[in-house]
């Protein structure tokens, strides 16, 4: 089972620390993530908005040259490069004459063999991860999913889209506590955090008071966007909400390095706009609730 | 040789005005084969059919070809003329050189041309028709009901008081279904026991109706008018003749935390309970799975107190086999229930609760005793937002339809919430209000006018708890959508109305088809409502598609009546127009090899397998065979078939055939 | 007669051929078309492929062709009018290239088709027909005519019998009297043949069996089912090896009218069918696969011996080559004349 | 192939089977089937790259079901056809004994159904690139280049029926060609009966054919007939996506149908 | 003769397209006399060699109509037919016998103005193809 890696521009650009503490983790669970070679641009937003053909043909070069390199499956860490080549693969699975175009366009066959996985998914397929964590992670934790990660349903599949569980799962086994938080899939502004950064600021603020009013003493997030708008617009979310918020923001591979006893310099914490700090502050804790999980429901027999 | 007689119509001057008809009669009569042809003014009349008749005595004719109109208009007509005449029916045949030819060309050679070659080609398959009589099936008169809720109640009542025998099964230990669940009912908010209760009591006392409750259909085989079914009896671990009904093992019965499926699993019940106090029958049952002396072998104490000693601990399922002539299918549906909602919390919050529990909430005889209290602390809520189309059209959630009768119970919860707590603030998030029924509409306006339940136009987003409230997050659709948070004490979920658990597994037992959503399958669903593709079949109630309770009531009148039809003659006759597996001299015995495509193909499941065994008993091998009580006469197996083994009589391979090389081979004599 | 030894080139025999195209007559050889070489219509020499050990089909279409029209009909009401064949309308036809074993072929087929009532069309057409057969210079496995009384030069049945001496000429021998009239007709272009000798041209045919054994050892086999089903396990039952054999003669007869007018078709058989002997009772005689091979054996080496003192075979193999699943009858004899019985 | 040989004699000696049917050397330097029942005989087994031929055709004859259980030494395409005859009724889980060689040379023992369809999933049972691009070739022929190329080649036609009878799934006791009331297709061989009897033989194979190329090998006049069954195998799985012998319980393509079946000519 | 006057068979369901063609007669639509109609139970009953037998004795043309999707009396008939003329379809074409002859068509028992559209159009593009010469060439060839 040969397992490829597309970084994408953001790892290898703004979200260099997550590359650092993916790289890190995966050293450290001795599983290989070879980047695929030659890999393109996945043509994110910008090609899906022009050009139909180029935004299937992009993410159809990169698969393609990852099932010629022999891989089964492709683990693509950054939501936006992760929702695109899966709605590249289903297109392209579904209709036998665009497959053919698309394959005619980038001059290889492109079969659809290589699956592909979101880090949540590859993480979780790391078999007995509980047995390797040397410093468990025992924070209060506010797990982001954002939108990319889980949407659009109908083709990723991926968990539940409106109430995911599949990271506080990870987050429990690496020792966390996620919090019952309703603001998981909530939008943080995403692309508007160039043109409309107030409109950011208050939805991404939003987000982060009611962590902190939960007592969270984290976010832990699976996406570079994600990340951007909660930590590095935190300056204009304060100015915006007019006093200061001190909750770190650390992308889930962060936190499991962590838990790997890994170096923090490692994985890159220093590069974060809001220092990763986390404050034994009771003021969050009087009011944990538990996440709910799987508990039997009234009116279930 | 074949003694054909041949008649052409004029209809007056339909025909006769653009067709040659003496010449088509002429050409008629210089085909081998034919030994009477002439033409006639007016076939159908009276006149018309005496000629046909004399023909047929004095030329001792073996088949007759009626020139006329579309045989859809008269086949009937001349083939019981000729009957009548001691001619088989199915040796007459119609061209129709009316609505096919006549009315349709120009008068010319061509027009008569064609109308001679529409009469050769039914010629030629007439000489190919076979003699065929009616198939009578026998029709044993009895009625299996299933399910007890309205529908099948009013089903079994109806078909009782034709007088012919019913078996009513119902898998809960009372019947009432849904309804006897409910508070009040919409749009006259009278109080449903009082209008069900009595019904329940007819069904009880019914001479002709054997009811059989807390039982399951186990198996259903056979055919229409020949079912054999098999009930299972669960064991209520009591005799039923010996209990009184008298209630004191309830009283004394220690397990008692045990969540009520009645109360919707808001109220509590012990382990050797009634469902509810106007249950029939009235006669309680042990719950194995909570009764201590099941689980740990103690107890006992309701054998104990027992004044006529009627409980049985021992007792075992017991299998009963019944011969019925039709099955009436009246299951019910159920709603939603489960994480199917996790954006609102349904299933974390105690205080987020479905239509079917807060109707327990609302019902006198429900765990709060009518009054509105909230789930978790049973506090008196303030503020209570209904939800509309909670998992209905929703594609996303995998739910298209709507389920019609949420719109009319949320309206009546919110006003029952507003009667109940006169300054309690109700909410109502919908999309569009389906209030099609008679005073639907009414009674929905009066909600909004007159108890003031504010009706908010979009949907809700998310549900969370903060601060000992539930926010709900939605947006006023109205209002430029604008977004919009409502703190609540308390949220009712009009969740979508579904098919009940058992509902596939059940259809499979008395193969009958359903669709995406295993609601039972109607033939048609405009002309044919009540009935299924399988022969004696029929369908009443929510189990085909959510409704409301004045159409069950309907549907089930309506299947009552279908099965009255079907019990009012001594057989069931049929045309004999159906498939015929090829049966041959041994050692081939059939041309079929077995391959038993035409089993998937059929519609109708009218294909079994039949073993071919030697005097010996040996297995020669296993053919296709059709059963002529199901077989509808499409044919689909007959084109299908590759070794020609099946065929069907009227439309024969050898009918169709000559049909074919007739019409395009024009005999020198013709022209 | 004696037969008379001559020599012809192969631009004379071209010549000869537009000779035989203006008399009016057609001619038939051994064509390739893709890998496949059958007997087609030819107009020149050229066209004549002759390398190969023997064509799929045998010349028996010629005179026996897979689909024959016998009469046509017309009905009115109730009077039938039958338009017999015209005979003389048959076209003369040369088969050229025909090998020694295919030609002594043509008198088992006239020893049916001329049995007790005679077939006019097969006579008229055998009537009209000449046999120029080329010999052997190669054989292959499948060949066994020097066990059946025939062999690669054998003259029986040819009108003229031509061998490849080299040098672009070929020895003919005149064998019958046809063969001497399309000589004469040839004016000349058939020289001496001055001390030629065909037999080193010839291929080597090694005879693999006794055939005095074969009658006799079938006659005493005939019960043994076990010997039958044994050699017959293979065979699948198609029409293959009939339709390409020189000497099998079974046909149905087909009649194909709509409307008031028709035809009388013959066209091929095959005892290999499973349904060649079955009854409309439903009974079959012969049900089972290995008693309908034994048949085709019986038929060809005991029955018509015995009834036309002809043999049914003359070893050119093409049942062999043409089989799908590889019966190689040589292989059967073999095992028949070794059988103790 | 010792292995076979080994296996094959294991099983007769422990009268596990009756039969063992198999390849062995045949005239010239071709291979045929054989009949091996009892373990002398195992020396004649073999199996290598000339084995294409379908033995599933013997699974149903008399005499061979006769002499009672047999093994069947399978390639590719006999795997789906057993796998085929499952899905028609024709074959039971008890008839199925079969050997195969995997690409890697070693003798595999598939002796269920799943065990079967297990080891076909995994082989490619599409089209090869070599037969796609033939297809396509006469497809992107005229159609009256394609008329005068069939009828070339049906007019060589003899209606031996040596295609029907090497098909595993020509299995029909009287085939319709053998219906005479009414006389279905022409009996004599003209071009009118060849042209009825290749058309009706292609559809009643449509969506059941396996590709094993036997009819073709058995016509004693070459004509392609692996491309109508070709077409149809491409055209069922472009439509349908459906694939002939891949599973014992399949669904028949034409007896079954899905409401959204598209097609672009239906008016 | 003058003009060549085509002669098209037309294999039509019972229950739908044989009553549409009933409504054209009520209604006294015109349509061309070249269409001759055989009845059927169902599309599904329509055998793929009952289309070969009709070119074969001298057919020009042929329509096969039934149900639309779902309308079918029998609920699946037309669903059969539908898989079958796909592939039938193909195979023809593949063989170079021109698909253009034959006019797939679904026409209710309400589309009495359809059917008689369809006879019109479909005897007018055969006329145009004129008669079909490939097959009538194949009833007479191959027998010596």
């Amino acid at each position: 089972m040969k397992t490829g890696f597309y970084p994408g521009c953001s790892m290898k650009g703004s979200a260099r620390e997550y590359s650092e503490s993916l790289l890190a983790v995966a050293a450290a669970l001795g599983r290989e993530l070879p980047e695929i070679p030659d890999w393109n641009c996945c043509g994110a937003t910008a090609a899906h908005n022009l050009n139909q053909d180029l935004s299937l043909a992009l993410p159809a070069r990169i698969l393609a040259a990852a099932e010629k390199d022999g891989m089964d499956e492709v683990l693509v860490p950054c939501a936006a490069c992760y929702s695109r080549l899966s709605v590249t693969r289903y297109e392209l699975l579904q209709d036998e004459d665009l497959r053919q175009k698309i394959s005619g366009l980038i001059e290889t066959n492109y079969r659809g063999s290589a699956k592909v996985l979101n880090i949540i998914e590859w993480l979780t397929s790391i078999p007995d991860l509980e047995t390797k964590i040397k410093a468990p992670f025992a924070r209060r934790v506010a797990c982001y999913y954002g939108c990319l990660l889980v949407r659009p349903a109908g083709i990723l599949k991926f968990d539940r889209p409106e109430e995911p569980q599949s990271m506080d799962q990870l987050l429990k086994k690496i020792g966390a506590t996620p919090l019952d938080w309703a603001f998981k899939t909530e939008c943080c502004g995403a692309g508007f955090s160039v043109s409309r950064t107030d409109l950011v600021a208050k939805l991404s603020g939003l987000i982060l008071d009611d962590a902190v009013a939960r007592g969270a003493e984290a976010v832990i997030v699976a996406c570079p966007m994600c990340h951007l708008n909660l930590d590095l617009r935190r300056p204009q979310i304060e100015k915006r909400a007019g006093k200061k918020i001190n909750i770190p923001v650390i992308y889930i591979t962060q936190a499991l390095g962590l838990a790997l006893g890994i170096a923090p310099k490692k994985l890159g914490l220093q590069r974060h706009t809001v220092a990763v700090k986390f404050s034994q502050s009771t003021e969050g804790a009087a009011n944990v609730a538990q996440s709910s999980g799987s508990k039997t429901l009234p009116g279930e027999k | 040789m074949a003694r054909i007689g041949v008649f052409i119509c004029h209809c007056g001057e339909n025909i006769s005005a653009t067709v040659d008809v003496q010449k088509v009669a002429a050409a008629a009569a210089r085909i081998p084969g034919v030994a009477h042809s002439v033409d006639y003014k007016y076939m159908c009349s009276d006149p018309g059919q005496q000629m046909i008749k004399n023909a047929i005595k004095e030329k001792n004719l073996t088949g007759v070809v009626v020139a006329a109109c579309s045989p859809r208009m008269h086949e009937p007509t001349f083939r019981r003329a000729c009957a009548e005449a001691g001619l088989n029916p199915f040796l007459c045949e119609m061209a129709n050189i009316r609505e096919h030819c006549s009315w349709v060309h120009e008068k010319s050679d061509a027009t008569t041309n064609k109308a001679i070659d529409l009469v050769r080609m039914m010629i030629e398959k007439v000489k190919k028709s076979k003699a065929l009589l009616p198939i009578k099936v026998p029709v044993t008169k009895t009625a299996l009901v299933l399910g007890g809720g309205i529908a099948g109640i009013q089903a079994s009542l109806d078909i009782a008081n034709t007088g012919h025998q019913v078996i009513l099964v119902e898998k809960e230990p009372s019947i009432g279904g849904h309804m006897s669940q409910l508070s009040e009912t919409f749009p006259t908010l009278d109080c449903s026991q009082c209008i069900l209760t009595p019904r329940m009591v007819e069904v009880a006392q019914h001479p002709n109706i054997t009811l059989y409750s807390y039982a399951e259909l186990e198996s259903l085989e056979g055919f229409i008018g020949n079912f054999k079914a098999r009930i299972r009896k669960k064991a209520r671990s009591l005799d039923e003749k010996l209990c009184t009904g008298c209630g004191l093992c309830i009283q004394k019965c220690p397990a008692k935390k045990i969540p009520s499926e009645f109360d919707a699993n808001m109220g509590i019940r012990t382990a050797i309970y009634v469902p509810f106090p106007q249950a029939i029958p009235n006669k309680p049952v042990i719950d194995r799975g909570h009764c201590t002396y099941y689980l740990k072998g103690k107890c006992r104490l309701c054998e104990k107190i027992c004044p006529t000693q009627a409980i049985r601990f021992d007792q075992e399922d017991e299998i009963i086999a019944v011969d019925v002539g039709a099955v009436v299918l009246a299951t019910g549906f159920d709603i939603k229930h489960g994480d199917f909602f996790p954006e609102y919390g349904y299933g974390k919050y105690k205080d987020i609760i479905d239509g079917l529990q807060f109707e327990r909430l609302a019902s006198a005889s429900g765990p709060t005793l009518g009054e509105i209290r909230r789930p978790s602390d049973g506090k008196i809520p303030e503020t209570v937002v209904f939800v509309a189309c909670a998992g209905s059209r929703d594609p996303a959630k995998g739910i298209e339809y709507c389920s019609k009768i949420c719109c009319m119970y949320t309206a009546k919860h919110a006003m029952l919430y507003k009667h109940k707590v006169h300054e309690g603030k109700p909410y109502v998030f919908y999309m569009d209000i389906r209030a099609g029924g008679k005073m639907y509409e009414e009674f929905v306006r009066r909600a909004m006018e007159e108890d003031g339940v504010q009706y908010i136009r979009g949907r809700v987003s998310r549900i969370y708890e903060r601060n000992g409230k539930l926010i709900v997050k939605g947006a006023d659709t109205l209002l430029g959508a604008r977004p919009m948070e409502i703190q609540a004490d308390m949220v009712v979920l009009a969740t979508a109305g579904v098919a009940n658990a058992g509902a596939e597994e059940l259809a499979q037992k008395v193969h009958i088809s359903y669709d995406a959503y295993y609601f039972y399958s109607e033939a048609h669903p405009k002309l044919r409502p009540v009935e299924t593709n399988t022969a004696g079949i029929f369908l009443a109630g929510a189990c085909q598609a959510p409704k409301d309770i004045p159409e069950s009531v309907a549907q089930a009148s309506a299947a009552a009546s279908k099965v009255a039809a079907l019990f009012s003659q001594a057989e069931l006759i049929r045309e004999p127009l159906i498939a015929v597996v090829d049966r041959s001299a041994p050692p081939l015995y059939s041309t079929c090899v077995g391959c038993f495509l035409c089993q998937s193909s059929c519609p109708y499941q009218a294909i079994e397998k039949e073993e071919i065994r030697g005097r010996d008993g040996q297995l020669i091998k296993t053919v296709a065979k059709v059963n002529p009580g199901l077989c509808q006469g499409c044919g689909t197996c007959v084109a299908l078939c590759r070794s020609k083994s099946i065929d069907i009589q009227g439309f024969s391979h050898e009918q169709v055939y000559s049909e074919v090389l007739a019409l395009l081979n024009r005999r020198e004599s013709d022209v | 007669m004696e037969i008379e030894i001559k020599v012809i080139s192969r631009d004379a025999l071209e010549r000869v051929f537009s000779l035989w195209l203006a008399a009016g007559k057609r001619i038939l050889a051994p064509k390739k078309t893709g890998e496949l070489v059958d007997f087609a219509w030819v107009t020149q020499l050229s066209e004549v492929c002759l390398d190969q050990v023997q064509t799929v089909q045998s010349p028996k279409l010629a005179i026996f062709p897979k689909v024959e029209e016998l009469f046509s009909y017309q009905t009115a009401f109730d009077q039938v009018t039958i338009q017999d064949r015209p005979l003389e309308a048959l076209e003369e036809i040369v088969v050229f290239g025909l090998r020694p074993c295919d030609a002594a072929a043509f008198a088992s087929l006239a020893a049916i088709f001329t049995w007790d009532s005679p077939d006019q069309l097969f006579s008229a057409r055998f009537e009209k027909m000449t046999l120029v057969g080329v010999s052997c210079a190669r054989a292959d496995e499948y060949c066994f005519c020097t066990s059946v009384g025939g062999g690669p030069g054998a003259t029986t049945g040819s009108d003229i019998l031509l061998t490849d001496i080299g040098s672009g000429e070929y020895l003919a021998e005149i064998i019958s009297e046809k063969g001497r009239q399309t000589v004469q007709a040839a004016a000349g272009k058939f020289q001496p043949a001055a001390g030629k000798e065909k037999e080193s041209h010839l291929a080597k045919v090694v005879p693999s069996f006794a055939l005095a054994k074969i009658t006799p050892a079938l006659a005493a086999l005939f019960d043994d089912d076990a010997f039958w089903a044994e050699q017959s396990r293979r065979c699948l039952g198609c029409g293959a090896c009939a339709y390409v054999c020189p000497t099998c003669a079974c046909f149905d007869i087909q009649d194909e009218g709509a409307g008031d007018s028709g035809k009388r078709l013959r066209c091929w058989d095959s005892c290999g069918f499973s349904m060649f002997t079955l009854h409309t009772s439903g009974h079959n005689p012969r049900p089972l696969q290995s008693q309908r091979w034994r048949q085709r054996l019986m038929h060809k080496f005991a029955y018509m011996p015995e009834r036309q003192k002809v043999l049914g075979c003359v070893g050119c193999g093409r049942c062999s080559r043409a089989c799908p699943v590889d019966m190689n009858v040589l292989e059967h004899l073999r095992a028949i004349a070794e059988a103790k019985i | 192939m010792e292995a076979l040989k080994n296996k094959a004699r294991e099983w007769l000696d422990s009268r596990m089977v009756q039969l063992v049917i198999g390849y062995s050397q045949g005239s010239g330097d071709s291979v045929r089937a054989v009949f091996v029942h009892d373990p002398g005989q195992v020396e004649t087994l073999l199996f290598d790259s000339r084995c294409r031929q379908n033995l599933a055709v013997y699974l149903l004859k008399p005499e061979v079901k006769k002499m009672g259980k047999a093994a069947l030494v399978a390639n590719l395409t006999t795997l789906r056809a057993v796998l085929q005859l499952a899905a028609e009724n024709q074959i039971g889980e008890h008839d199925v004994l079969t050997l195969t060689v995997n690409p890697a040379g070693e003798l595999l023992v598939l002796s269920t159904l799943e065990a079967i369809e297990t080891y076909v999933a995994i082989s490619a049972p599409d089209l090869s690139v070599e037969e796609k691009a033939e297809l396509e070739k006469y497809e992107k022929l005229g159609m009256e280049e394609r008329w005068q190329f069939w009828q070339e080649q049906f007019s060589r036609c003899l209606k031996c029926y040596a295609c029907r009878a090497a098909c595993p799934l020509c299995y029909c006791s009287r085939c319709t060609v053998e219906c005479n009331q009414p006389q279905w297709i022409p009996v004599p061989a003209h071009d009118l009966g060849n042209l009825e009897w290749n058309v009706m033989r292609a559809m009643h194979l449509a969506g059941r054919c396996v590709n094993c190329g036997d009819c073709s090998r058995a016509c004693p006049v070459n004509i392609p007939l692996y491309l109508l069954n070709q077409k149809l195998i491409s055209d069922v799985f472009r439509n349908f996506n459906a694939r002939s012998g891949m599973a014992a319980k399949a669904e028949n393509t034409l007896s079954t149908f899905k409401p959204n079946d598209k097609e672009d000519f239906i008016r | 003769m003058s003009e060549f006057q085509p002669k098209i068979v037309a294999f039509v369901c019972n229950w739908c397209t044989y009553a549409g063609a009933d409504l054209t007669g009520t209604s006294r639509m015109k349509y061309s006399p070249q269409v001759s109609i055989i009845r059927f139970p169902c599309t599904g009953r329509i055998d793929f060699m009952l289309l070969l037998k009709a070119f074969a004795n001298g057919a020009d043309g042929i329509i096969v109509s039934g149900c639309h999707p779902n309308d079918c009396h029998y609920t699946s008939g037309n669903f059969h037919a539908r898989r079958r003329w796909i592939l039938f379809r193909g195979l023809l074409d593949f063989m170079g016998i021109d698909t253009r002859r034959i006019e797939f068509s679904w026409i209710s028992a309400a589309e009495g103005a359809k059917w008689a559209q369809l006879v019109n159009t479909t005897a007018e593009n055969i006329r145009k193809l004129g008669p079909f010469a490939n097959y009538e060439k194949l009833r007479h060839q191959g027998v010596s």
